[in-house]
């Protein structure tokens, strides 16, 4: 399929999701008649009937505590997080059940739950619509984290998600749900969530994921301009983390930086410090630098552009990475 | 004695046609003057409205939730309110959130994504908006707990108010207020405002039974008032309120109906009827207490009149104002989360105020709003 | 017609003193077979908690939850169950939990530390226990929304089961199981155990007013049974099984009391006196359906012997399970926690048992147990 | 005082502290004429009363979200969570409130709640009861966390906490609530959670907090057997991080290794080590190691010695790191 957005990619894989396996069920705030906020529940509803669109009660920690026994029940529920910052009221129900069930149960029971979250700010919303929160469930052993940044791989990712035996939260990139690309539906051969190359370079790497794929690809280009071939990768996984290809893209550049929307202090960005620092030790040029959200709160969104890492931050680093 | 909780019809003292009816449990209690300041507070509050969507619709503001038709019992509670209540209310409330001082510069700032919660929730008696559906009234429960522990201890005990939704109504925390509440006898009120809608999903999504029977499974009087007569709302939140000044928590069902969309976002043809809509449009909450008022010789044209004109006026000063709002500069981010933030924070402020400095037409920290 | 949830009483059919009432509304339908069968459950459970007491008291277990008293409730249960219904409950209800033939092992693995949830919840028909006070009732509503969308399709739908405590009511996660199942009909059954206490904290901490009442406020019908009457717990849940399995959610309140301590942790000395104990200690579940039987002639003297020489086969096969209980070996943390857990996971497995390779005295990995 | 254990110098700090302010109140599960499930509130409620020693309904959300009602009606909270694993249902409150009251009303209103977790294994105890869930609050914005490892710093700690205009997370391990010491009731003279070298050492320095000082500290004293000097740091704050001590014993140690029992991906050594990493570029002999907990959840009890680092995983890592 030529020409798709972010949503519509999505949306073509919950069709094909559900008309392939009949246990797969929807179920979240306005996913029915509406089509959800974001519009990518459109249709299903129509085509599948309101008892496997199920349009929630308002109440997060219900929606993830209902889905865990739906899923009990032999079902693969999907659940739609309305917005990033409404995760919390049912954070217990993640951090506590959904990711413990199969390590509770000595390995019987596992439960094929996918959490959709659309994250991430640059939309000029409003408080607790911009958050991006996934190092909190990269802290948490039991669940998949993925994000996706293209619309190719939000139907890989998302098709991937459900047919998985194991929760997993999807992050979808609010900023990128209307951006158009090409998707081949049967989606690369690879195992879940694989961090991809996006642009390959050999002078420093940039690890990224979500919306900031595309502010790297940027700064790559611009980096071209005065000489610097740098590398965008795409992590695609936040956990587990695809260390070798990580690895191999430190190793040949010898300079990484991580950037992300998340906040710095405990961002995905410190544990590829961490990780890379151990583990690359005397192998790079520079130390792994970070580009990364304030250790803030998220702005009023007037005021998200100088909150948000740009290019020219993340370009900022690579001359600071450079000078080592 | 009559039984306050009768669920057979909603309190109702003002038809829809403009005329007083009797109900059996309350009565109005206010002299005819409160009763024009409350046409005139729910004009204004309209008015707001009229001059929110449109600025959302020219790009002035990012977001606008509209309150048209809930005019009734916003303009109710405001007439029942003493000066020390506090409220915590939603984004919904804002001809509420007017008539209690908030400036409309706050809160178009807010929209408008220029700032956040602005105003002195202390003054007003507003508490800032929470945007996380459900969460505040456990902070309206803890502050009437609070007021209980007496520790202001000067004038009456004042009573605390939570509004909220239908949709919220069903959220933990909500559930969680009232067991509180009700446990520890909380003086505090529970607003839940029924106006039928959570975004797309109609009331029967949330609840198979009245809203405001919902109090009754957790030991607290639950009644239900037409959301659209401003008279009654006033006399139930009067005594509402007087009862938890006395140290009994209760919780009033207002019906009402969303008649706009959610929000400037939102597309209400996609999954709802206009014909609910029109039967809605004929309980209008100012249509009937101005017919009423007119009837009554109360008001008359020529105030009607001056009333447009003061409210062109008003309409004139918000956009003025909305024009004129400053953005947040970036650094408050940092000067306004902790009094003590340490000096890694502080190294990101300067980092951060130097990246500005050197990004061609990137903010330049404004002037200083709102605090 | 009878109002099935007249607050008056708790549902009935036993006295304290073992003699037969009638109640309008529910009758016992069983047939004495059964009735011998829950004294026999009742008897075994309690000899199970004595055993895991004393075990605690020996060291071999971390923590006990003591039952005594509840018995009754839970052999009503297991009484009105049918095979493929769903249980959810907590981890009190050790002796429902016998009834449903998790095995002693495995219950004692778990607080011997040795192990969690190791049954197979699917053959048993018992949910592994969740420890996060109230969060499994919307597990059981999940469970039973997906029975009611039919998947499985084969037999007459199961009904669902949530049993939680007067404590855990408060939490919000309850109470959006409420709103989720009322809002949905699911067909579940949630039975609130009040047994009086959270721990140290009276239940009338969490609500002034009974606590069946609780569901009237969602749209759900509430009823409250004498928790320690076996018989009127089985003819009521039998009730409400049947109604869930029709499709329509109840709540049934079991009226019963905690007679020792919350856990062998807890020391109630310090917080409730003696003298409620002792009232309670009259209204034993087992004394009354002995008394009843050995009245009616249906269980005598040797036959009671007898039993007590199969409880004591019973509890010293305990005492040999739990000496004989092999620690879940460390590797398990990862070979259970994902189907594909990574490289990552892999080295730390890895470095974890080489680490204890070389610890002298450290954990060998034992035997795999209970997978 | 002479000889108090943790239990009971934090019972001595919250009678101080609510003598001396009678706008202090203690929420919580059991605190009342129980004293709480481990005896830290004991005698409060006799000495100061039910309205201020408020045994609240079984409900995490709501002990912190009127907790925050209270502080806004100018009281000043103490609210105990029983366990560390309870604090999720209430994490809604935390991170979407407690943490930003102060931000959404542009600095106009701070919240001075106090939240005591007791936190950490080594206990025996059942699932859900020997989480360390510290990173998780880290990451968020907007509050003080802290962890007191002995008597003295749990009073001090305590009394600050309680004095702070703004919310504090006080992490209590309750693997060492019965360890003994001498208590300074005055408290030493710093910066709320000011780092604290508990042993001075030249040659490495550990960095550590809560219930691992100890092992740290045993480690270091095993070390010192085979001639190796070893420092030991106590963090006391997780945030802010107090890096001005924390780089001066890098610089003079010039060998790392963070310790904690968080699970190690996105626990606080990730962040250490991606700041050290980048501000002592060069200026180390060897990456910084962390010695953390696996990346799984907490094991049955009698399984735990196999999961907690230890002694002997610290001397591992420093032999690592003198292998550099
Ligand atoms: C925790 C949370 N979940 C979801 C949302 C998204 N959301 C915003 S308003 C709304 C509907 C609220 O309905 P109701 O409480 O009836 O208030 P109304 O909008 O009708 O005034 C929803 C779902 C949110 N803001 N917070
Ligand atoms: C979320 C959570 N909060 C607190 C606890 C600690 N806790 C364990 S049992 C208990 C009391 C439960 O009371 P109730 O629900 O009445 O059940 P009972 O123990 O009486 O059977 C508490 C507070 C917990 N396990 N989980
Ligand atoms: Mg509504
Ligand atoms: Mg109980």
């Amino acid at each position: 399929m030529s020409g798709l957005t972010v949503v519509k990619a999505l949306n073509r894989a919950l069709h094909e999701a559900m008309a392939a396996d009949p246990g797969v069920l929807v179920l979240g705030e306005d996913v029915g008649v509406l089509g959800g906020v974001f519009r990518v529940t459109e249709g299903l509803s129509e085509a599948f009937g309101e008892q496997r669109v199920i349009d929630t009660p308002l109440a997060e920690s219900g929606i993830i505590g209902t889905a865990i026994g739906l899923a009990l029940r032999g079902f693969r529920p999907v659940a739609e997080i309305q917005f990033d910052g409404f995760v919390f009221p049912g954070f217990d129900q993640v951090v506590n059940q959904l990711a413990r069930y199969r390590s509770r149960t000595h390995g019987r029971q596992g439960l094929p739950v996918v959490i959709r979250i659309p994250f991430g700010g640059g939309i000029g919303a409003a408080e607790h619509h911009s958050e991006s929160p996934e190092a909190y469930f990269m802290h948490t052993p039991g669940l998949h984290v993925l994000s996706c940044a293209c619309p190719q791989d939000a139907h890989w990712l998302l098709r991937q998600a459900i047919a998985c035996p194991d929760p997993v939260i999807l992050f979808e990139p609010k900023a990128r749900y209307y951006a158009k690309g090409e998707v081949d539906e049967s989606g690369p051969d690879l195992p879940m969530g694989s961090a991809r190359i996006v642009r390959p370079g050999r002078d420093a790497a940039l690890l990224t994921y979500g919306p900031m794929v595309r502010t790297c690809l940027d700064a790559a280009q611009a980096a071209a301009g005065e000489g610097r071939d740098v590398e965008v990768v795409d992590l695609r996984s936040l956990a587990p983390l695809d260390m070798a290809t990580i690895r191999a893209c430190a190793e040949r550049t010898r300079r990484v930086i991580v950037v992300h929307e998340a906040r710095l202090t405990l961002g995905p960005g410190a544990e590829l410090a961490a990780r890379l620092d151990e583990e690359m030790w005397g192998a790079l040029d520079a130390p792994v630098l970070r580009v990364a959200a304030w250790d803030t709160h998220y702005p009023p969104a007037r005021t998200e552009r100088a909150y948000l890492p740009d290019a020219e931050r993340v370009l900022d680093a690579l001359d600071r990475s450079f000078a080592y | 004695m009559v039984d306050i909780e009768d669920p057979t019809q909603p309190v109702r003292l003002l038809t829809p046609e403009g005329e007083l009816v009797e109900d059996p449990r309350f009565r109005w209690r206010g002299g005819d003057g409160s009763l024009v300041e409350m046409l005139r507070g729910m004009r204004r509050g309209r008015r707001f409205d009229v001059e929110g969507a449109a600025l959302q619709r020219h790009g002035e503001l990012g977001l606008w939730p509209p309150l048209v038709g809930q005019e009734g019992y916003q303009a109710g509670i405001a007439a029942a309110l003493n000066p020390a209540d506090m409220v915590f209310a939603t984004y919904r409330e804002q001809s509420l959130a007017l008539a209690m001082g908030v400036s409309p510069a706050d809160i178009l700032a807010l929209w408008r994504g220029a700032g956040l919660s602005r105003w002195d929730s202390a003054a007003t008696r507003m508490a800032p908006y929470s945007l996380i559906i459900g969460s505040h009234p456990l902070h309206a429960v803890g502050y009437a707990l609070g007021v209980a522990l007496g520790r202001a201890g000067d004038g009456p005990a004042p009573a605390t108010l939570a509004v909220y939704g239908d949709g919220a109504s069903s959220q933990g925390d909500v559930n969680e207020a009232l067991v509180f509440a009700a446990a520890r006898r909380a003086p505090v009120v529970f607003c839940c405002v029924n106006n039928g809608w959570a975004i797309s999903e109609p009331v029967t999504r949330q609840s198979p039974i009245p809203l405001y029977q919902r109090a009754h499974g957790f030991g607290i009087p639950g009644i239900r008032v037409d959301g659209n007569d401003p008279l009654a709302c006033a006399a139930v939140m009067d005594w509402a309120l007087g009862r938890a000044r006395a140290g009994s928590p209760v919780l009033v069902e207002a019906l009402t109906y969303r008649m706009g969309a959610h929000t400037t976002s939102d597309d209400p043809g996609r999954y709802r009827s206009d014909e609910l809509t029109r039967q809605w449009a004929g309980r209008d909450p100012i249509e009937r207490l101005q017919t009423h008022l007119l009837a009554r010789g109360l008001v008359d044209r020529p105030w009607l009149e001056a009333l447009d004109a003061e409210l062109d006026d008003f309409g004139a000063e918000v956009r003025r104002t909305c024009r004129e709002l400053v953005d947040t500069p970036i650094e408050r981010v940092f000067d306004d989360l902790l009094v003590e933030p340490g000096a890694h924070l502080a190294e990101q402020r300067a980092e951060c105020l130097d990246w500005l400095s050197t990004v061609p037409g990137s903010t330049v920290p404004g002037e200083e709003v709102g605090a």
